[in-house]
């Protein structure tokens, strides 16, 4: 893999299975399987993929808010996958996490403030005037004024309260930021402010994104490299010009063509990817795309293709491409 | 034009998101608001003030007689208004007692032993929700599965075997009535937290860190206070009733004191006959008192609906 | 299905025994039954004659087992104050208990579902404020009152029906409104409630965008969704006639019924026959809810994924 | 998805429309208008877009062309005409509901009668909305799956809407909207909540069957994607208003109202690399504070102060094209 000499955050053939109850049966579901992903220091890596492809769980498990079934989690080059509670509430100083819903991010009942300032007691010793000037601070970094601290949720809109959200991940300095969707919810107006803020603190603060998202056309203007995923499984890794000028999964270029663009010139005939995306709880043996593939043979349906090197840096999970 | 201007600004001023007081303020200023429009709710909080008022002075009040003193001349005189006098004014009862310093005299039984009861409910079933939702596991199941019990167990039922083991007495009443309700706090409690819990404010705390405690003090008891003080009011009501259903069997305060449920006991045996005064108004106390706190929660509960509505509709106008 | 009627029994069973111990813990360990049965000044060896008498002066454990394998049979102790077993006392009057809340769930449910369906019908007009007033009027007034001022209307100012005892279809009446009326000011409250809130929903909101009646929508799509929270609300409401209503409802009415049995027990000092009138009733809430459980599901598929 | 198909709009008959509808919710701050005198115009085989971000109303308006408003809020003035008939004549829009004008809606797994199974909502539909009898009910019930591209349509009559997949349910919710054979059907964001691949096949079918049934699609959402690839003609909403409407073309290539702009300068593109997102600075309105002039003036870098006394009237530019903007000439007053 061309991955960074020294990773930042790293995951070796990461798996996140676990059981839930369905009616009266216990069923397996299988988020993560072999899951590897490498951030350099200063990169963004964008991950993308349909509902139940396992990016969220990807993502909880290299912040270790989801505990690995089987695999490693890598940290500034130390295992930090087995680590008890308290060590973890270490590590959290290093890494955050910023949330799809602004509206639901921020606790309506406390003042903006609190919010805030709370990493700070749980992990610094910083009160009183100290704790207000750093509260400010945080706040104007990401464009609000301090004067907001005072207040409460309900007086923000969407964009303002993800604005305050990113405050919070930034209050104890992270290197690895993960972006779950944080502009899903968001209009396109505002949504481009806050693509906009994460670009620009990405060199102003010095941070490191996994920036998750359905949306294909946010990724390709915020990442260095893409992965896509598709339930569970890794199918595609590259650089942002692998994935985006030369896709090679037959999952990824389908998913290509199918993002409406904004433009009626580009109108054309292309044919939609058939079926439904089958269930975590119950996915195809093989290669999990194998349903939907158009370029199926034999193999697909027996055997799990292996993530292999096509070119520097650019792996592909597929028998037939 | 630097007129308009300046109305605009001062207009935009007003109403815009800079000039918002902090919320508990603006929360104030809503229930007030809110308020003025509702009947329901100005009845509610004036006969509840009343109740407190009258439980609380009493004894003090200028004018009130004594609810103990027998006087048989005078028994069973009736109201103003169907022969009596101003004397004894709601009449006198069985015993020549002035009903209405019997009535005054019970509201302050009938306080106590609800409120009592419902802030040990609160308490005791906040907590056991608040940790039951949070904590979760073994814990959870425990908790859930004595609540279960005591839904099958509650009220009257166990007042009649406790009042059977250890006879009758007020602060026997308060426990009955106390633990027949802490269940409904701990499963309202329960099930928001459960909701709560999934919250993104929740995750991004303990993602920082921050200990369960603090959690579960700072980020989810703040927002369960508004469902949990509209259930207060509720079970409020249910507590007074149940007060006076239990004095009414005899198992709570016992004579001389005076409660309203054993007014009713008392006089019952006049219903058919010369005195229904005793209880009618005995009755029409409870009733009155009760309806007061079911305004209360009424007006409470569409407070906190409209509240919600406009949420939905001015803040997440997409949603 | 199966394998959740038998787990849900199982754990009525349970509930069902936890309750009974905890009974017996507060007759046997905290108390017995013989000092309860005696007066204060009674002499040590009148007591201990008593307790030997009852059987109280043997171990707890072997008391304990004895009451649970009793309970097992249907044996629940000897009522001293009737020299009868108390499990027959308290079957003989089960019957008039049953019919005082068949009659009283018949009164919430006739009263309840058109309340409720007149008032979601004219939201915010005036059947629904008058239904209001009625619900919060029936709900804040002591059941006992109701009873009593239900007696100086009907029975003795225009003499419809009996006043006190149950003879007949005729008596029946009366106590069946008093414990009913509560029932149904909250019933019809929760039923408009519902009704009016599924109304909103975006299922209904596209039945009525197909061009459905407001009528034809509400009887056809929200009935349904509404029903299993009825069902829920109604066995609640039987919960709280057998553990409360009844038993003062009966004492009102002289209603030979349970309630009344344990109110007499308790004023003749005897604690075996109020345990067993309890634990009778406390085992009736949990069929009760049991039964509910079981209508839900039926009404309702997906009680299965919750 | 065929290639632009732009209509030429003068020839075809007008079936729908909607002139200066207002919709209020009254609030404790007064009464909030969700829709603020709304003028609309859709023709036979037309597909006509309405495109604006949260809190611009175009939910509300969906709802409001058919005479329906979730109560609080109420209809405060306006006209609906469907073929020249009065829509908010409670006689009219019986008739026309569903079965001339249906409604798809967002999420279909709260739309759809979560107990009844898909076979009975069909059923209810065609017997009581088309008068089928019998036999024949079955037949267009499975008829009508089959057109929306159900495999085993027999199986899911029986299937409860919890039982299907996201994109499977909503196009159970496309085959309800078909039963009576509508001359229009409003899609109310029908993809959103929807994966990409799904979503690709929704608006591929929609796309496929209005054009085999001749169907006109009102498509109200927030994707100027879903906006380029499927409408012939487009109008932008911010704040309760039509701020601008034009051929799909033109409204791409040249959009007059600097809201437009600044919304198509937002997105990005997955097919090529683009610059900086510029954004549009400020943050939506709050529905409880519209300022007295233009609702887009606070955001606006045009603005000027005339900008804030009366809201601009949407005025037309050029051929086809219209814009509410004072810095933008009417056509013939440059």
């Amino acid at each position: 893999m061309n991955a960074p000499v020294t990773p930042l955050v790293e995951s070796r053939d990461v798996s996140v299975h676990y059981t839930r109850w369905v009616g009266s049966r216990r069923r397996t579901v299988y988020a993560l399987d072999d899951f590897s992903i490498a951030v350099a220091p200063g990169e963004t890596v964008g991950l993308v993929g349909e509902s139940g492809c396992g990016k969220s769980t990807a993502g909880r498990a290299l912040l270790g808010a989801v505990k690995p079934t089987k695999g490693q989690v890598i940290f500034e080059g130390r295992d930090v996958t087995d680590l008890s509670r308290r060590n973890w509430r270490a590590m959290r100083k290093n890494v955050q996490m910023i949330f799809q819903d602004p509206y639901s991010a921020l606790n309506p009942k406390i003042k903006i403030r609190d919010s805030i300032a709370e990493p700070f007691l749980v992990h610094t010793r910083k009160r009183g005037a100290e704790l207000d000037a750093a509260v400010g601070e945080l706040l104007e970094t990401v464009g609000m004024t301090a004067g907001a601290a005072d207040k409460y949720p309900h007086a923000f809109s969407g964009g303002q309260r993800q604005r305050i959200v990113i405050a919070r991940a930034l209050a104890l300095h992270p290197s690895f930021v993960v972006a779950d969707e944080a502009t899903a919810a968001l209009d396109v107006s505002i949504q481009a402010q806050i693509v906009n803020l994460l670009v620009e603190l990405k060199d102003t603060v010095g941070l490191s994104y996994l920036f998750i998202s359905h949306n294909l056309a946010v990724v390709r203007h915020v990442s260095d490299r893409v992965a896509i995923m598709y339930l569970g499984h890794l199918m595609e890794i590259g650089s942002h010009h692998d994935i985006y000028e030369n896709p090679t999964h037959p999952y990824s270029k389908a998913l290509l063509s199918a993002v409406p663009v904004p433009d009626p010139t580009t109108r054309g005939n292309h044919e939609p990817l058939k079926g439904d995306l089958p269930s975590p709880m119950d996915p195809p043996k093989g290669c999990r795309f194998n349903t939907r593939c158009p370029l199926a043979v034999d193999q697909c349906f027996h055997e799990r293709p292996p993530l292999t090197e096509r070119s520097s840096g650019h792996l592909v999970a597929c028998w037939v491409n | 034009m630097t007129a308009t201007d300046d109305t605009m600004a001062s207009e935009a001023g007003t109403g815009a998101a800079d000039a918002a007081p902090p919320e508990g303020v603006t929360v104030l200023a809503d229930l007030r608001s809110h308020l003025r429009k509702s009947k329901a709710g100005i009845s509610g909080i004036i006969i509840c003030s009343l109740f407190a008022l009258v439980a609380i002075l009493g004894p003090w009040l200028p004018l009130i007689k004594d609810p103990t003193k027998q006087s048989l001349p005078d028994r069973l005189t009736p109201p103003v208004g169907w022969g009596g006098t101003w004397a004894h004014p709601l009449g006198t009862d069985q015993l020549g007692r002035d009903i209405l310093a019997r009535l005054i005299d019970g509201a302050r039984i009938s306080l106590l032993v609800s409120v009592t009861a419902v802030i040990i409910a609160a308490i005791l079933g906040t907590v056991l929700g608040l940790v039951a939702g949070y904590i979760g596991g073994r814990i959870d199941t425990l908790i859930v599965s004595a609540a279960d019990v005591q839904m099958a167990f509650p009220g009257v039922l166990a007042g009649l075997i406790l009042v059977a083991a250890f006879g009758p007495s007020v602060w026997l009443v308060i426990i009955v009535v106390a633990i027949s309700s802490w269940m409904v706090f701990t499963r309202v409690g329960r099930n928001l937290v459960l909701t709560l819990k999934t919250s993104l404010f929740v995750e991004a705390s303990e993602l920082s860190g921050t200990p369960s405690s603090r959690v579960m003090w700072r980020h989810l008891l703040p927002n369960l206070v508004s469902s949990l003080i509209t259930l207060c009011v509720l079970e409020l009501a249910a507590a007074i009733l149940a007060e006076s259903a239990f004095a009414f069997l005899g198992f709570g305060v016992q004579p001389p004191r005076s409660s309203w449920g054993l007014m009713i006991q008392q006089g019952r045996n006049y219903v058919t006959g010369d005195g229904w005064w005793i209880v009618t108004f005995a009755g029409l106390a409870i009733a009155i008192v009760v309806l007061g706190v079911n305004l209360l929660s009424l007006w409470l509960q569409s407070f906190n609906d409209v509240a919600e509505r406009e949420q939905i509709i001015l803040e997440r106008p997409g949603a | 299905m199966l394998r959740w009627l038998a787990r849900r029994i199982i754990a009525a069973a349970l509930v069902v025994f936890v309750v009974t111990s905890l009974v017996f813990v507060v007759t046997h360990v905290f108390t017995d039954p013989a000092t309860v049965s005696l007066p204060l000044e009674a002499s040590e060896e009148h007591r201990a004659q008593r307790r030997a008498a009852l059987g109280i002066d043997r171990p707890l454990g072997v008391q304990y087992w004895d009451f649970v394998s009793g309970l097992v049979v249907g044996d629940l102790g000897e009522s001293f104050w009737q020299n009868q077993p108390a499990s027959k006392l308290v079957l003989e009057r089960l019957p008039a208990t049953l019919k005082l809340v068949a009659g009283a769930t018949a009164v919430t449910v006739l009263l309840a579902a058109p309340m409720g369906m007149l008032a979601a019908w004219w939201e915010r007009r005036f059947p629904d404020h008058a239904v209001l007033g009625f619900s919060m009027a029936s709900i804040s007034a002591p059941p006992f009152w109701i009873g009593y001022l239900l007696i100086i209307v009907f029975a003795v100012q225009l003499g419809w029906v009996p006043t006190f005892g149950s003879r007949g279809f005729a008596s029946l009446i009366l106590p069946s409104f008093a414990i009913g009326l509560a029932s149904a000011g909250r019933l019809a409250q929760m039923t408009r409630r519902g009704i009016v809130e599924e109304l909103r929903k975006p299922y209904a909101v596209t039945a009525l965008s197909r061009g459905f009646s407001r009528s034809y929508t509400i009887v056809h799509h929200t009935f349904r969704n509404v029903a299993s929270g009825f069902v829920t609300m109604t066995g609640w409401e039987l919960t709280r006639m057998f553990t409360g209503y009844t038993v003062v409802i009966e004492v009102v009415f002289a209603w030979p019924g349970v309630g009344r049995l344990a109110v007499q027990a308790i004023e003749g000092r005897d604690l075996i026959l109020v345990q067993a009138a309890v634990v009778v009733l406390a085992t009736l809430v949990v069929v009760t809810n049991l039964l509910v459980d079981i209508a839900r599901r039926m009404i309702d598929p997906r009680v299965e994924l919750a | 998805m065929s290639g632009a198909s732009p209509n030429t709009g003068g020839s075809t008959e007008r079936l729908l429309e909607v002139k200066d509808l207002t919709v209020g919710f009254p609030t404790r701050d007064g009464i909030v208008r969700g829709v603020d005198r709304l003028t609309l115009n859709v023709g036979s085989h037309e597909r006509l877009g309405v495109v604006g971000e949260s809190g611009s109303g175009k939910s509300v308006m969906g709802l409001a062309i058919l005479g329906m408003v979730l109560p609080p809020g109420r209809i405060m003035g306006g006209s609906v005409r469907w073929r020249g008939e009065d829509v908010l004549d409670p006689a009219v829009a019986g008739r026309v509901r569903g079965r001339e004008i249906a409604m798809i809606f967002q999420d279909p797994m709260v739309s759809l009668n979560p107990l009844k199974t898909v076979g009975s909502q069909l059923r209810e539909l065609l017997k009581r909305r088309v008068g089928l009898q019998g036999p024949a009910i079955r037949r267009r019930s499975l008829e009508l799956l089959d057109m929306v591209g159900i495999a085993n349509a027999g199986e899911r009559l029986r299937a409860y809407a919890y039982e299907l997949s996201g994109g499977m349910r909503q196009r159970v919710m496309i085959a309800t909207a078909l039963a009576c054979e509508p001359t229009l059907v409003i899609a109310d964001e029908p993809t959103t909540g929807l994966d990409v691949t799904i979503q690709d096949q929704i608006l591929a079918l929609l796309h496929d069957l209005s054009t085999e049934l001749g169907m006109s699609v009102l498509m109200i959402t927030h994707d100027l994607g879903v906006v380029a690839q499927f409408c012939d003609r487009v109008q932008v909403m911010y704040a309760g208003r039509i701020v601008e409407r034009a051929p799909i073309n033109e409204m791409f290539a040249d959009p007059q109202h600097p809201y437009s702009l600044g919304l198509l300068h937002s997105v990005p593109r997955v097919d090529r690399d683009d610059g900086e997102l510029t954004g549009i600075p400020g943050e939506p309105l709050d529905r409880a504070r519209f300022p007295p002039g233009c609702a887009f003036e606070p955001r606006c870098s045009e603005a000027r102060g005339g900008c804030r006394d009366a809201p601009p009237p949407l005025l037309k530019t050029a051929d086809r094209r219209w814009v509410a903007c004072y810095n933008r000439p009417a056509e013939g007053s440059a």
